[in-house]
């Protein structure tokens, strides 16, 4: 067997750097990537300006990245044999406690797991205050009576467009800006008291992915009308079917979007 | 030992086998076609939905169409593999490589006969439980249905024509190869027709309100779905044969104890891995065109593909994808021990794996995610103010392009692991030159042609404002930028620069395509959305035009360059060859998981907006029962093929090694 | 051992997905159906007011205003469906001899509407599980889940569906396409067609090829646009749905002449009427006093009269190869 | 250090595209960062309207009077350009605003009204630009050759530093010396007696600030923000201006004394899980006892009900703080929350009536017809907790749930507090929906009691009900260790609001916190004591292999094992 062991060619990088071994430096990436998630990315969000508080990256994306640089950092180690053994050697030698000096020194490592497994069990046994986490699908399936739909006034353009629009722009100050915001940003006088914040038209990731139909939909139907997916439970959206006739929602839906600044999605039909 | 003869005879069998399920499947057909063309009256009495003994007949469906499914990219992506192994050993006059791939087309006749079977029991499954929807199917695939059987006997025969003729042709090999390629044309055609069936069910064409179907059966086969499928499908047999290879070595290398039956099964799985990850780069390009047609067909099903329920199953697609870019480059460094030279190269292997695992991590992250309510209180709304863009498509478009240079590039310093001494270009021959000349200029017509196309866009056509055609200036700059790039790289390779110019072109690449452009698509989302895909094709015609300089330079820059020592095949980890095998697995699980969500988008409809599914089983299943299924589907499949694997090692000649030396491929 | 090796770790990393996939699921939701996941109070909530229908007959409390059957909340001196089903039960279990449980009263009010039918109703209530409402066993349950919810605690595990209601659902309705009932003889059919003096005689006012008169549309790929349903109203029914630019025009000549007939061309001063008989007549306009678009098509009524079953089939057969 | 490097570039490389939102401008009004001034010639006229006619319109009204068609529907009322009086200026009581500070209101916005920040929005060109069209609704006011804003511009020193508890202490005293309580209140909550007298010139009724609502200041509650408020005064409002009653260290020193009263800081709560903490005697039936003390409070937020007719787009309170207690029996809230009035009588339909009050009408063209006197209807407040809260992972709708989600409600009312011939004022109800009120639980199993008081502008009021009670699945049943999702209603009756009218918060939930079981430890000992077993075996192991000569690579040699 050990023949067949390829003689090692000699690294310019095994990973040791300043006197320290692999295994440290990989702790140290590990430990850096997880401070700039923790603490980089929610003072980058107030230092850019896109947020006003720090922004906290939450517990799930957390798990992602830091799966992903364990990953990358088992990768790295073991994707060459010197640099595999170099980064095994400390922990190996930690487990093959040798007898004589030093002995109670050496036996400190040991003393990781235990804890380790210490502290994740108590993490589960130990009651949070922690509500249940909330996950929410933003686009539902569109219902098909929906989809069938067409603005009427889609084709319109130049001036009589811009009367439309006028209109629209009238109706939603009236009735959406209290919770959407005089802008579309998702922040009027009312969003402070609600958990699920209005959705903000100016994202790039809200009205402008969608087709004109789907806000179409969520205006007439509202947030009792979401199917369970969606957890209709938390949205404070009305159902406008009764006070807003169907041409006003559409006026509505172009006013925002002339007001958010956005384009809706358009079926590409038009390339075949 | 076994004789020839019986060999012979074995493999006849074989054949009968699959003949006769082959002609069991299509007589079921003949009938229950014939049937639903007559009985009028009768149409009223069929069930809409049965039950068998009891088992979900939806899952039932769901486990058949799968396994048969995966059983036919084998026998598609392992004879286009074989072909293609078998040309480089043609061409190289590397011996090992025909072995490779009269090895594996002993496989095929196994193999084949499965998927008849399982093609067999999908039948009978669908007209078992579904009997109205498969009467609906077959009253208007009908005639494609024959063709298809006439292919799978055309199939039979040419496989039998390629495997048998071997020995024969073996003096007249381009003869044999044509053989092979002709065996890839109707396998080819054979899932052809195939995907015509399944994308017929989510984009149906010429069908009445009362869903009545008005057209022909080649207007239903010709649906738009159906070439993007096919493409998508094609590729993806490719990635999934040189995977398969892969894990066959791997597991080989694994048990073998002499350094040279080593050598050879490494020597495998290096060109398995190779073949799988190089017909792995085109494969997002494909799917994104597949997704853009289904977003044309009904923008509602893209919508529940990109933002709906279907959200979190591409979150686990990009997951698995990730990981097989991951562990494919990983596969390349851990090979880069057995080459000689390799030190040199080691230090920039960090830059790439954190490219690789941060852009992976770019892919995974969902636009919203899950919040516990204090840290929505926290971020003030549903979406993280950073972590948000992530999961928006410019995003995934500009980190899946990064993924695919970086591969790319990785792949590059393995080339040139254990060369030195190059021969400058400008003494090289004429042919040299007009290589690098000819790839500068078909990139110069590609990125010219889209950039005309930007530049003529008129806004009208997409239904923007006409002052928005300010968007699509920046990306028709870039795209001239580029040309300028390519003229200067091909002006510094000749000039014997060719380092030079490839490390340029890639960076351009890398700056225009993944920088700018990437970043550029946020905007645009926000002012000009429709204007988006213009963006993804411009990125990703930069990207190819980079694959196909940069290769064009590399080979003639390394030819005939020296080595710093021969390659020392079967000197490589156990831990690489475990890398290979998870590369079959997660391949497998990839394909179980897109065919979930190919069916699934159809919601409770078997043929979309025409046939809507009634029975109880008309939901969409959860993440967590789709991974069972696909799990146990993924486990009964690799058990299989390692049946057959082990079936078929036990009727061939023990291997005899040939001296494991030579040039890395290709 | 070490052959052992490969297997196990294949088997590590199918978990390890099928462990994604939970993970994913928990944060994202389960099953997606037409009407959420399962057997819930809420999807009964939905059915109830939705799908089911039942409130086109139920009010709950003070929702609905339906008085067709028996208010199912506690409205008007009444307790509220779960308590009355109680009630009920103890009622039914004296009359059949056998003891009855609150849900299984419930169970029988939908699965067999007239076992017991409520004083001042009248026994009209459909099967909710037979068409057209065909609700699934699963909603079927969800429906009663909601009606547990109502005055009492909902649980699934005392809901027992009786064999007929799965037996239903089995049945179920899908989109068939409508088919003739009797195979034809596309080739008669085409001498029917064309031929001049048989009973049919299509070809004087339709066109099919370079063949045919044109009075009425021109049938050459008929098949390719119109489904076979409507191809049959259309020979029984002519005037239901009459193509556009084929109405036929009753004229009033100066002279006092009755014209009626298709108008196959205008200009200012004169006008082309084509007559049931294939014959094209000039007039001028000044000639024309009124004129009146008739409702009903040029085309013969009666040919459901004069053609035979077979002869309709056949003549179906052959319109139906013009693709 | 290169890996470090590297991965740190690579994350800051991914995080460079998030760098492409536009900031949004937060803070005070004074710290908005104005550039150079441009000269607003006619041709930046010209360009502003444009601005204006897309942006400003709907509200201020194509002709600038404030009366634009969406105007009836906002509260506060948007600006009358054609009058020049603006609130936030740093020009002398009276005077025009200096270009920069209408600069300043644009780009910042005025919080707590409708008018948003324009800083992402607009460019700072268009925003001169949209300012020399504004000035152009006023230019013979604006364009007076004799008189020149910018000499009016009020003399700013730098707040006094030190002594921070002294300033306070001097700042409190000239709030009272000042007689600033008298419509701002003793305890600054806008409480005055003088409040609901008061009206802005344009005759709409207007209330005096609550000093505790820091982040509501429409000019920012920055010290220097709140010392140029009461220097220059609020044109246009009965705010008048302090520069010649107070000196400037008085100014600065109550400025100081304001500015510190705002209990949240500017923070934000983030809580959605109120702790309930257990007590093993009885609970507090005093709205003071020391037991609530020991009990943590959460301040939630509070919005309008805007998703079902009549809606309310302008409820009068904006926050509630809670806290629970609860022993082996019982339940108990106390609930808190600003209100500028105590209101306790009950609802007069026949006013109503009378004042033309329709149900249809949603909008606050309600609010500014009236509705301000004592008593028009009683305020109240209202816990709203699902009916079958442990049954299914959905929360009923936020608004009285629906028919097959049921809600509870705990309803307090101050005018039953006050009623001798009332038992008790808390009322147990039932909600299915809005369709129709909800309905009060029979007598039998009205079980919740409670109180309240009015004091300096704030109701206090504590409901207490028993945990459990004999009606099973048809009652709310709480237990110990479960976590309840939980909504708070709140009434302002002086602020017209009845019936659907209210505020209202998104769900919540209390955690009835237990004791943690001992079973708890143990599981993580058992885990500790696995792990460790474990470990030994994989000790062993890698001896053994030690021993045998395999670790060799590894620096382990079976030489140095013999030792």
């Amino acid at each position: 067997m050990a023949t067949l062991q390829p003689t090692p060619p000699p690294l310019d990088d095994d990973g040791t750097v300043g006197g320290l071994g692999i295994l440290p430096w990989t702790a140290i990436t590990l430990v850096g990537v997880y401070a700039g998630l923790r603490f980089g990315i929610p003072w980058l969000a107030v230092l850019v300006g896109v947020s006003a508080n720090p922004a906290p990256v939450p517990k799930f994306a957390m798990a992602i990245y830091m799966l992903c640089a364990g990953l990358g950092a088992l990768v790295y180690v073991s994707s060459e044999d010197t640099r595999w053994r170099a980064f095994l050697t400390p922990i190996v030698q930690a487990f093959v406690v040798p007898h004589g000096g030093g002995r109670a020194r050496r036996l400190l490592p040991l003393a990781i797991i235990p804890l380790l497994v210490a502290w994740i069990t108590w993490g589960q046994v130990m009651p949070s205050t922690q509500s249940p986490p909330e996950g929410r699908i933003q686009h539902p399936g569109l219902p098909e009576q929906f989809a069938k739909l067409e603005n009427p006034f889609g084709v319109l353009k130049g001036p009589e467009r811009n009367a439309i629009e006028r209109e629209g722009v009238i109706l939603y100050q009236k009735n959406c800006r209290p919770c959407h915001g005089t802008k579309g940003t998702g922040d009027g006088p009312l969003a402070r008291g609600l958990r699920l914040q209005p959705v903000d038209f100016t994202d790039p990731g809200t009205i402008a992915t969608v087709v004109e139909q789907y806000p179409f939909w969520r205006i007439q139907k509202g947030g009792i009308g979401l199917p369970n997916v969606a957890t209709p439970w938390n949205s404070a959206m009305p159902a406008w079917e009764d006070e807003i006739e169907p041409d006003a929602i559409w006026r509505i839906i172009m006013a925002e979007h002339g007001i958010a600044g956005t384009e809706p999605r358009k079926p590409e039909g038009s390339e075949r | 030992m076994v004789s020839p003869e019986a060999r012979r005879l074995r493999s006849t069998t074989y054949k009968l086998f699959a003949t006769a399920f082959v002609g069991l499947a299509a007589g079921l057909l003949v009938p229950e076609s014939l049937w639903a063309v007559q009985g009028g009256d009768a149409l009223s009495r069929i069930d809409d939905v049965r039950t068998f003994f009891g088992l979900n007949p939806r899952n039932t469906v769901w486990f058949v169409a799968q396994l048969h499914l995966l059983f036919a990219a084998f026998v598609l992506g392992v004879p286009i593999f074989a072909v293609i192994v078998e040309f480089i050993g043609w061409r190289t006059g590397d011996e090992r490589y025909d072995r490779l791939a009269h090895e594996f087309t002993k496989l095929l006749s196994a193999a084949f006969a499965t998927t008849a079977a399982l093609g067999g029991l999908l039948a009978f499954t669908l007209f078992g439980l579904y009997p109205r929807f498969a009467n609906y199917f077959v009253g208007i695939f009908a005639p494609s249905m024959y063709v298809y059987a006439i292919f799978f006997f055309l199939e039979t025969a040419a496989l039998y024509l390629y495997y048998s003729s071997w020995e024969r042709l073996r003096a007249r090999k381009g003869l044999h190869i044509c053989l092979g390629v002709l065996l890839n044309v109707v396998g080819t055609s054979l899932v052809f027709i195939g995907n015509a069936w399944t994308s017929f069910m989510m984009t149906p064409v010429r069908v009445a309100d009362d869903g009545e179907f008005l057209g022909t059966t080649l207007e239903a086969v010709m649906n738009p779905l159906w070439m993007p499928l096919n493409i998508h499908r094609l590729l993806g047999n490719i990635v999934f044969g040189g995977f398969v290879v892969g894990a066959y070595a791997a597991v080989k290398f694994l048990s073998s104890t002499t350094p040279e039956r080593r050598a050879h099964y490494d020597w495998m799985g290096y060109v398995g891995n190779f073949i799988g990850l190089a017909a792995m780069i085109p494969i997002p390009f494909a799917g994104y065109y597949l997704g853009r047609e289904i977003y044309s067909a009904s923008p509602v099903m893209g919508n529940n593909m990109m933002g709906g329920a279907f959200s979190w199953t591409f979150i686990m697609q990009a997951l698995l994808v990730g990981l097989l870019y991951i562990i494919g480059n990983y596969y390349l460094w851990s090979g880069m021990n057995r080459i000689p030279g390799s030190e040199r190269y080691q230090k920039y292997i960090k830059y790439f794996n954190v490219i690789l695992i941060v852009c992976v991590a770019i892919w995974l992250t969902p636009r919203n995610l899950p919040l516990s309510g204090s840290e929505q209180l926290a971020l003030g709304g549903q979406v993280h103010p950073i972590l948000g863009y992530f999961g928006l498509m410019a995003a995934k478009n500009a980190v899946v392009n990064f993924i695919i240079l970086a591969t790319f590039a990785s792949f590059l310093l393995y080339r040139r692991a254990n060369k030195t001494d190059l021969v400058p270009i400008s003494q090289q021959g004429r042919g040299a030159k007009a290589v690098v000349v000819g790839a500068g200029l078909a990139c110069l017509l590609i990125l010219g042609w889209y950039a005309v196309e930007l530049f003529t866009l008129a806004p009208e056509s997409m239904d923007l404002a006409p002052e928005k055609a300010v968007w699509f200036k920046l990306p028709a700059v870039l795209l001239v930028v580029t040309m300028t790039t390519v003229v200067v790289c091909v002006g510094l390779a000749l000039r014997d620069r060719g380092h030079v110019a490839q490390a340029l072109y890639c960076g351009v690449v890398a700056t225009a395509s993944v920088g700018v452009l990437g970043v550029y698509g946020f905007f645009v989302m926000a002012a000009a959305n429709p204007f988006l895909r213009q963006i993804a094709v411009a990125q990703w015609l930069i990207l190819i035009t980079a694959l196909i300089l940069v290769t064009a330079i590399d080979v003639v820059l390394f030819r005939g360059a020296g080595s710093r020592g021969a390659i020392r095949w079967g000197h490589v980890t156990a831990r690489s060859q475990y890398a290979l095998i998870s590369l079959c697995v997660i391949i497998v699980l990839t394909m179980g998981l897109m065919g979930f969500i190919r069916s699934g988008l159809r919601e409770n409809w078997h043929i979309y907006g025409v046939m809507r599914d009634t029975s109880a089983w008309a939901f969409t299943p959860s993440n967590a029962e789709m991974a069972w299924m696909v799990g146990m589907i993924t486990l009964v499949f690799l058990a299989a093929v390692t049946f057959l694997f082990w079936m078929v090692g036990l009727t061939g000649k023990e291997f005899a090694p040939a001296a494991a030396t030579g040039e890395p491929v290709p | 051992m070490n052959a052992l090796k490969p297997p196990l770790f294949t088997v590590i990393l199918v978990g390890l997905f099928i462990w994604s996939g939970e993970v994913v699921a928990r944060v994202s939701g389960g099953s997606v159906g037409p009407l959420g996941e399962g057997v819930t109070v809420e999807n009964g909530e939905q059915l109830f007011w939705g799908p089911g229908k039942c409130s086109t007959c139920h009010a709950v409390g003070p929702l609905g205003s339906s008085v067709r059957g028996p208010n199912l909340g506690g409205a008007d001196g009444r307790i509220e469906i779960a308590l009355r089903a109680a009630e009920r039960a103890d009622e039914r279990s004296a009359d059949l001899g056998k003891e009855m449980r609150p849900t299984e009263y419930l169970v029988e009010s939908i699965a067999d509407p007239g076992a017991y039918v409520v004083e001042g109703f009248k026994n009209e209530m459909p099967k909710v599980y037979e068409p057209p409402i065909s609700l699934v066993p699963d909603q079927v349950a969800s429906v009663i889940l909601y009606l547990q919810s109502i005055g009492g605690a909902p649980d699934p595990s005392l809901i027992t569906l009786p064999p007929e209601i799965r037996e239903a659902a089995r049945r179920g309705t899908g989109v068939v396409a409508w088919e003739p009932y009797l195979d034809g003889d596309s080739l008669r059919g085409r001498d029917l067609f064309f031929d001049p003096e048989g009973s049919a005689a299509c070809a004087k006012c339709h066109t099919v090829g370079d063949q045919g008169g044109s009075v009425g549309p021109e049938l050459t790929s008929v098949a390719g646009t119109r489904t076979a349903r409507f191809i049959v109203t259309s020979i029984v029914q002519p005037s239901q749905e009459i193509a556009s630019g084929y109405e036929t025009y009753l004229l009033q000549t100066t002279d006092g002449r009755l014209l009626d007939g298709v108008l196959s061309g205008e200009t200012e001063d004169s006008l082309w009427l084509t007559t049931a008989d294939g014959e094209v007549m000039a007039l001028a306009q000044s000639e024309v006093a009124r004129r009146l678009e008739q409702e009903v098509s040029l085309m013969p009524g009666n040919l459901s009269d004069v053609l035979t079953v077979t002869e309709l089939h056949d003549l179906l057969a052959f319109l139906r190869t013009l693709r | 250090m290169p890996r470090f490097i590297t991965l740190l570039s690579g994350l800051a490389l991914g995080l460079g595209l998030a760098g492409i939102a536009p900031g949004r401008a937060s803070g005070q009004w004074l710290e908005v960062r104005v550039g150079d001034r441009p000269i607003l010639d006619t041709a930046m006229v010209e360009a502003g309207r444009a601005v204006y006619e897309e942006r400003c319109w709907f509200c201020h009204g194509e002709d600038g009077d404030g009366d634009g068609p969406v105007a009836p529907y906002l509260w506060p009322r948007p600006r009358d350009f054609l009058m020049a009086s603006f609130k936030l200026r740093t020009t002398a009581s009276g005077e025009l605003p200096l270009d920069e500070d209408l600069y300043r209101t644009i780009t910042r916005g005025i919080p707590g009204t409708s008018m948003p920040e324009w800083g992402s929005t607009l460019t700072e060109e268009e925003r001169w630009q949209v300012i020399a069209y504004i000035k152009s609704f006023a230019a013979d006011l604006f364009e007076d050759e004799v008189f020149d804003p910018y000499q009016q511009i009020v003399e700013r020193g730098d707040p006094p530093r030190g002594g921070a508890e002294g300033i306070l202490e001097s700042g409190r005293r000239v709030f009272e010396e000042a007689d600033c309580w008298e419509c701002h209140g003793a305890a600054a909550r806008g409480e005055g007696e003088k409040g609901p007298e008061l009206t802005d010139d344009s005759d709409f009724p207007i209330w005096p600030t609550n000093l505790t609502r820091g982040w509501k200041f429409r000019g920012g509650n920055s010290v220097e923000d709140v010392y140029m408020r009461i220097t220059t005064g609020l044109d246009g409002t009965p705010m008048p201006s302090y520069s010649e009653t107070l000196s400037e260290e008085e100014r600065w020193q109550v400025a100081q004394y304001v500015a510190s009263l705002d209990p949240e800081g500017g923070g934000r709560n983030t809580e959605v899980v109120i702790s309930a903490l257990r007590v093993d005697g009885e609970l507090p039936t005093e709205l003071d006892d020391p037991a609530w003390e020991g009990a943590p409070e959460v301040s939630i937020p509070l919005t309008g009900q805007a998703t079902f007719a009549p809606r309310w787009q302008v409820p009068a309170v904006t926050d509630i703080s809670v806290q629970v207690l609860y022993n082996a029996d019982e339940v108990a809230l106390r609930l808190a929350w600003d209100d500028r009035l105590a209101d306790t009588l009950a609802a007069d339909s026949a006013r109503a009536a009378k004042e033309g009050w329709s149900a249809d009408d949603t909008y606050p063209v309600l609010y500014r017809d009236g509705f301000r006197a004592r008593g028009f209807f009683p305020d109240a407040v209202e816990v709203m907790i699902p009916l079958r809260h442990g049954v299914s992972r959905v929360l009923p709708h936020m608004v009285y749930g629906s028919s097959g989600q049921p809600v509870d409600l705990w309803r307090w009312e101050a005018d039953l507090q006050y009623d001798p011939d009332h038992p008790q004022p808390v009322t147990e109800l039932r909600a299915g929906g809005t369709q129709h009120p909800p309905e009060a639980h029979a007598l039998e199993s009205q079980l919740a009691t409670g109180a309240g008081d009015w004091q300096d502008g704030r109701w206090t009021v504590i409901i207490r009900r028993p945990l459990s009670t004999d009606h099973g699945a048809r009652e709310v049943q709480l237990e110990s260790g479960q976590i309840v999702p939980i909504a708070f209603h709140v009434w302002d009756g002086g602020n017209g609001e009845t019936g659907l009218r209210m505020a209202l918060s998104s769900w919540y939930f209390v955690y009835l916190r237990e004791p943690i079981p001992l079973t708890s430890y143990f599981v993580v000992l058992l885990s500790v004591v696995i792990a460790c077993v474990f470990q030994l075996g994989l000790v062993v192991w890698m001896r053994s292999r030690a021993r045998r000569g395999l670790l060799l690579e590894y620096g382990i040699g079976s030489s140095k094992m013999s030792e």
